[in-house]
């Protein structure tokens, strides 16, 4: 039998929105999923030189290093208000949000509802890996009841410290928002839906049907204390009960533009 | 029977953080032992055939290392 | 371009619009509300953006953002309002670009009350958000003045990428008097080339006020200092009144000087030589001139809407070279011309005692007359 | 030349507008002017006034203790003000709306039934010009056709049509002291 | 007692337990979190109350309403955080309750960096919230002073019913030093007569910082300031080293003083009669121990890890007494015990010029040393 | 026929709790009904000696002068952060916070939710009358879309400012919150309902069973520029449609304890 | 046959909204036509019989400024 | 007398607690002693070091440019001390993970295999034990006897049976190098 030749096709390959960096995410974090996506949806929509991004504190402080478009740094929790100031002034760019669940759900509850409320024409992904990252790992509101963190030192106590936020569930309630979700970045297939999600949030943003937040559950290994494939399973096996995803909003405008 | 594939790891960009590996359902990949890259990893390789291009690794992968080939028999070169 | 009977809270909010404002943020608070409201009909009228933000917080990250974009924005709130801010004022501080925000003070601290007050002079000028910057305060003091400097602020901005505060206080706001609104400005259609506009042809912009490095953040606090060292240089106003012939002088700054005013007019009817300074910029701080006044001078009365902010940076440049004098009312209270001229007088007769802080003897003298008492804690 | 004017009343007795008028007229003729009025919670429901200060030089505070001249549209404005008028001053006083008189004796008291009069020149609304007319009578800072024709330049298009009770209500009051 | 080898930011947080802390309020932020992580286990655990807050300025708002009813209460933050509580800060003042809060310095302006700093000197001595009020400021130098200062900061705070806010910098807080911690205090049983814990058998109380009265408000000011002035005269605190016989005399607080120590120990070696004052409180300021001070020394350096904040402080009380040096490293940077020296040794030979501002050549000196240069605006 | 002499029994009379002050507000705002009603819940109650309220800033902002109980007065939107400092220093004291739309929705977002989220053990009594009342009438987020305010002159326009937050709707939303509901001030049917509300609300506190929040629809004649009967009809017409009155939120232990 | 009562304005309180005035099923509340109040209110006064005690007005009333009595006939006057 | 000694290496080799090691032995014997790492992101991943100041009298910076005795767990940490430590000082290398040879002829270079070393007396979680005895044998600080007392009494009960492991680790390193 003769050695076969092979024509190598493409199937897959970093994007080009990305920069040629190394990310400062610990092994096996799914930010880094979740920025590879951004990336990918900005190569596909070819929004690269028309695109905003507002990049919160927490672990993702430093994205500005990683995609390869226009940046600004918000204060703690304040991402959609400076989202909101650079669209009204711009309103023909694409502008986004990379907020993670101290950020989003904690100091800056007011600030996003009240940009969900407004139905600005934004786009927010949402990490929610249920504690606070870069600070080494303590409670957020997202924080699953017992899970222990280094402010929960014996579990999230519900009657001291109370229940987790939902905050798809929570913004999807309310009315001005056009298109709210949560995925999850702990497997291929999830992966992929999450990747639909952020294009579609992009595609309602292109067309002026206002607000769309993706909600993404993420991991966290290293304040976790688990390896990265155990940090998925964990996920998979204690978040998504909290966390059920699914589509809390699809406003009829999103739907009748097909997207 | 399945596409025939092969992955490039990105030497520079992977961490070693096992995802790629734990995920492959032909598990081809390995995270080479003796090789370190620059940052002290030892870096996830294909270490043998059986890759069906399904970029499950890729998909997974938080640091875009990887990239992910279709490999299709170039017919003029049998005939 | 005849004369209007304007109110201050409108007139700073149509000078704004009229130098090219393209965004404003804010949200109510007495005594400055009638800007937004004012802001909230015309903005949209002439299609710039306008949102009422859900607070202060969100307005000045608002502001931010939108002047991120190389958009003249603005935002106008009163005390409890702009120490909402601080975070957001140090941010944007550090990421050089360039905000006007106006303050219209009122009576503090704490909740107080809406009536003028101009006791955020040291928020202002001193202390504020965290870090090292140092924003360019004015003051005026008439609706004309408000409305030049407003009109002007945003080319200050600009021209040295720091944020520009104007101080007033709530009786400026509420005040109408008769000025002239300047022509419109075309609105800028270039961005400036650190904009965040989106990176279409070049590498990427950033406006970030981190450096995890901290030598980075070191060069950044120098930068911002080289900046504000020019602007020592370059950008000191004040108002003189009377000083010519004078041997004494009052210093006080906005509604407490132009109060003042009245008091040296009555003074100098009784035959006391005495004149006014008044510091149009608190920050940068006329500083050299103070001096030059304190050793032109025998005595120096500080007048101001608070305990007496201002009053350690007229003795910190005066050095002693004149003896000084203090009258202030705090907490919303504002001074009469009757109250500084008898300052006046008791300044051209009686002699200071050089020992004892002028805050302290004015303590006295005003908790004596106001029948106030203390015991020890 | 300075006058401090302060026109006090209820809200809704047209306080404000009425020391508005002054000022304008204070700026049409070029006069230095300043208008201020007390602001906030303390005017629901309670008692309004405004400071106008007319001068032909730059004005110093906008506020004065003691001002040349008040009008006194109800009995809690007479209580606050009539002690601080300068003597000689001018104090015009709205004897619809108070049942006492005035005590000082070293100014310039000038009574009139201002709401009475304003019904009679044919609108309540326009009780604010009767007492600015009779404060003009009383201390001319300017003539009366000075305010009639500044009140006509600002009046806006839509109020145009409450412009000819104004000014009856103006002369009127105008005229009763004179 | 035995001592511990204890991390800073542990240290004051146990001091504060010891002290009776019967609440705690924070949020994360590096570089005190380890102090916010350590209540979270000690307080419950004590069956004391802790929340972690959605945000600092939830944190102080929780402050304020714990204090209200008499407990001892504080939280501990770092810069933008403590921005960020610059309202509730300004209203805890005006109601008068007591309050301690601890700053845990990072590199600023703006998010900055987490490295340690001292560039909020003038925030909380100067500036911060809106309107005139003064908190007591503490600035300890190793882990004992911070644990003693803690455990006294409640009384303080008590004693004068105002805000005790300790200011260190981020290496204070993660630094391990032998220390003793004090004996337990016993929970006060007791509420104070003006606490808000219910109106039984009494008229009810009220904690608030409003008075729409103005007259009433100025009122408030002045027995704010008469407080102040108590406090000035009674709780100045500082430190001297090698100063008996010395010609030359090096001024820094917290981090920065430790460090000169160092260099002063260095520069008598070499025999350069030079000796250390740290102020201990940064407000009130040792105002007259500085003119004493300047009145002695033949040159003055003052040390900080910021611009020059403290620095116009010890040149205003300072009165030209005698010159004054300056060296600082703003943003994060840590000055070291070597650069501290070589401007000793400057300080003693070389001569000072009069009318440029310590400032200025300081800014000169290290630009160029850093290479760094500037254009006009 | 004789005339006939008649016993009189109080059928109803003013609250003792209610301190013998006039109120601030205008004639006819039913700001003034809410504190009657509180007022007799404490009055029946009997827990005056243990109720401390937490005033907010807007016309509710001397809400101390009219109470016979301790109170404080919060920041702009911070009451329920102070009433969480003072329930968590003094657990078995009454907290209630009163607040308004402004306070509570606006700059207030985000204390009210997370302290929802903690199933504070508070009561809060949330008066939503679709404006900022104390300032003189701009817009709040509770405004109705096209109504007039000072800050939407030519009405709220949706489009830029977004679209009323239903606030009872997203507190119940929030798992950790025990009770919550809302009625309206507009006649006397609804009055009674909002008081066993407002009861409803203090049992929950007692037994401590959490976070409780009754809003209520009232009037701002002086700013909606009507009289007071018609800002009543006002409410009715207009905001009941927006603002559904209901039970949102019924804790099976607040059901279970029979309150 | 209903209830027969009374209701007693507090002038302190009564800001003159006239909220009773237009609840009262019977319509025998009305704002005084002539007496002003240290405010300068016309309180509401019931001005002819035929209250029925059943509240409304107190219950609408924001100042809390009506006391409602029942008016019960007394047997032994009658006897 | 006053020692600067600057521990480092990556995360996970027990830097930290090789330096608190040496801290908690000069406290015990009433010395003045500092302890600071470096802290933030800049640890994540990345290499960590801490710096120990142990002197008889206050002390002052607790931070020092120039150390009198360095411990390089690896080459990152050489390459960065290396040229740093005052002359006459002390450098530690760890030859298991560095491949060059420290350059300095004016201090005094010890060089050691410490991750075999350690493996060989049983576990090579002691590396950093088997550096820190290396510097008592070159630096002697306390001896090594005061170390292990030490040791024995800050290391809480559940680490106890870690105890054996490090002392002979201890142990290992100062022989090695005596
Ligand atoms: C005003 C302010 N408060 C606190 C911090 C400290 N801080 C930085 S990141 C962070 C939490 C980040 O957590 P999250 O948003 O969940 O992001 P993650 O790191 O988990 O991705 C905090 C509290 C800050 N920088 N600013
Ligand atoms: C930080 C701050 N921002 C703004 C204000 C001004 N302010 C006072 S009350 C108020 C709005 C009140 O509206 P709402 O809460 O709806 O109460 P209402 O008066 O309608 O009852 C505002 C914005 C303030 N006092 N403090
Ligand atoms: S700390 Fe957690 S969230 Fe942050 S980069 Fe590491 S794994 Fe990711
Ligand atoms: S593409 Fe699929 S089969 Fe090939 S290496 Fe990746 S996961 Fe394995
Ligand atoms: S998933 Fe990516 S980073 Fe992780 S081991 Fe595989 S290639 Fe490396
Ligand atoms: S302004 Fe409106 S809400 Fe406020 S008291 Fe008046 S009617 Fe009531
Ligand atoms: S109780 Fe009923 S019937 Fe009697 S006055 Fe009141 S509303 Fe009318
Ligand atoms: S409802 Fe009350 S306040 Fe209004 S008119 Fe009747 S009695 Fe007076
Ligand atoms: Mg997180
Ligand atoms: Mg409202």
């Amino acid at each position: 039998m003769t050695e076969l030749q092979y024509k190598e096709t493409v199937v897959f390959e970093r994007p080009t929105a990305l920069t040629p960096t190394q990310t400062t995410y610990c092994p096996g974090c799914t930010h880094g999923v979740a920025h590879r996506l951004i990336a990918e949806v900005i190569d596909e929509m070819g929004i690269r030189d028309d695109t905003i991004g507002v990049a919160p504190v927490g672990c993702a402080v430093f994205a500005y290093r990683f995609f390869d478009v226009d940046f600004v740094e918000a204060a703690h929790g304040r991402a959609p208000a400076m989202a909101t100031g650079i669209k009204r002034s711009l309103p023909d760019r694409f502008v986004f949000t990379y907020q993670g669940d101290g950020d989003l759900v904690s100091i800056g509850m007011a600030e996003i509802t009240h940009a969900a409320a407004r139905g600005e024409n934004i786009t927010v992904i949402f990490i929610n890996n249920a504690n606070y990252g870069m600070t080494g790992g303590q409670m957020a509101p997202t924080t699953l009841p017992g899970q222990k963190t280094t402010s929960s030192p014996t579990g999230r106590d519900v009657e001291l410290a109370g229940y987790p936020i939902q905050m798809a569930e929570l913004i999807a309630s309310i009315q001005g928002t056009s298109y709210v979700v949560r995925r999850s970045l702990h497997d291929a297939r999830n992966i992929r839906q999450a990747k639909k999600a952020i294009r579609t949030a992009f595609e309602v943003q292109k067309r002026g049907l206002g607000f769309a937040m993706v909600e993404l559950l993420s991991t966290c290994p290293t304040n976790w204390h688990l390896t990265p494939p155990d940090a998925m399973n964990w996920l998979k096996e204690n978040m998504l009960p909290v966390y059920p995803l699914g589509d809390y909003k699809i406003h009829d405008a999103v739907k009748s533009a097909g997207i | 029977m399945p596409a025939k594939g092969k992955i490039v790891v990105n030497d520079f960009y992977c961490k070693a953080c096992g995802l790629c590996v734990s995920v492959c359902p032909t598990q081809v990949i390995q995270l080479a032992p003796e090789r370190l890259n620059v940052r002290g990893y030892h870096p996830a390789e294909q270490f043998q055939d059986g890759c069906i291009a399904c970029a499950t690794c890729a998909m997974v992968c938080p640091d875009a290392a990887i990239t992910v080939y279709r490999l299709t028999p170039v017919a003029e070169q049998e005939a | 371009m005849t004369k209007e009977l304007i109110k201050g809270n409108i007139a700073f909010a149509e000078a704004a619009i009229r130098a090219g404002l393209q965004a404003y943020f804010g949200y109510p608070i007495t005594p400055q509300t009638e800007a937004l409201e004012w802001m909230s009909g015309r903005m949209p009228e002439l299609g710039r953006a306008f949102v009422q933000a859900e607070s202060e917080l969100g307005a000045i990250n608002m502001v931010y953002g939108s002047a991120c974009t190389g958009a003249r924005t603005m935002t106008s709130s009163s005390s409890p309002g702009i120490s909402l801010m601080q975070e957001g004022l140090s941010y944007i501080a550090t990421s050089e670009v360039p905000v006007v925000v106006v303050n219209v003070m009122r009576g503090g601290p704490g909740l107080g009350n809406i009536a003028p007050a101009q006791s955020d002079y040291n928020q202002a000028v001193h202390g504020g958000g965290h870090g090292d910057y140092s924003p360019i305060v004015l003051a005026p003091a008439n609706i004309q003045e408000l409305i030049d400097i407003t009109y002007e602020s945003f080319d200050l901005a600009e021209k040295y990428r720091c944020i520009v505060m104007i101080a007033i206080d709530g009786s400026m706001g509420q005040m109408m008097e008769p000025a002239e609104l300047p022509p419109f400005r075309e609105i800028k259609k270039e961005h400036p080339a650190w904009a965040i506009v989106g990176a279409k042809g070049r590498k990427p912009n950033l406006i970030c006020s981190l450096n995890i490095d901290e030598v980075e953040h070191e060069k950044v606090n120098l930068r911002l200092l080289a900046r504000w060292n020019q602007i020592r240089k370059n950008e000191v106003r004040f108002k003189e009144y009377y000083l010519d012939d004078a041997d004494f002088a009052v210093v006080g700054f906005g509604t407490a000087g132009r109060i003042a005013l009245s008091a040296v007019r009555a003074a100098r009817e009784k035959g006391i030589k005495v004149g006014l300074f008044r510091p149009v910029t608190l920050a940068p701080f006329p500083e050299k001139q103070i001096e030059a006044l304190a050793a032109r001078m025998k005595g120096l009365l500080v007048v101001e809407m608070n305990t007496g902010q201002m009053l350690d940076d007229v003795m910190r440049f005066g050095k002693d070279l004149s003896p000084v004098r203090f009258y202030g009312r705090p907490g919303g209270v504002i001074p009469l011309p009757e109250e500084i001229l008898r300052e006046i007088e008791a300044l051209a007769t009686e002699t200071i005692p050089a020992d004892i802080h002028p805050r302290d003897l004015w303590f006295d003298r005003l908790t004596a007359e106001l029948g106030l008492t203390y015991e020890a804690a | 030349m300075q006058n401090e004017i302060i026109v006090s009343g209820f809200g809704g007795q047209g306080v404000l507008f009425g020391g508005q008028l002054l000022a304008y007229t204070a700026m049409d003729h070029g006069l230095h002017v300043t208008w201020i009025p007390s602001y906030g919670p303390e005017m629901r429901g309670g008692t309004a006034n405004c400071t106008v200060i007319i001068a032909d030089e730059e004005i110093g505070s906008p506020l004065v203790r003691r001002p040349g001249a008040v009008i006194a549209m109800n009995k809690p404005s007479l209580d606050k003000y009539e002690q601080l008028v300068k003597p000689g001053g001018v104090l015009i006083v709205n004897t619809s709306m108070v049942d006492r008189s005035a005590e000082r004796e070293d100014i310039n008291v000038v009574s009139l039934p201002a709401n009475d009069i304003a019904e009679q020149v044919g609108s309540s609304k326009s009780l604010n010009m009767v007492m600015v007319g009779a404060l003009l009578s009383a201390l001319p800072v300017f003539p009366l056709e000075a305010i009639i024709e500044s009140m006509d330049i600002h009046t806006p298009e839509r109020n145009k049509r409450f412009l000819p009770d104004n000014v009856k209500a103006l002369r009127a009051g105008f005229n009763h002291s004179a």
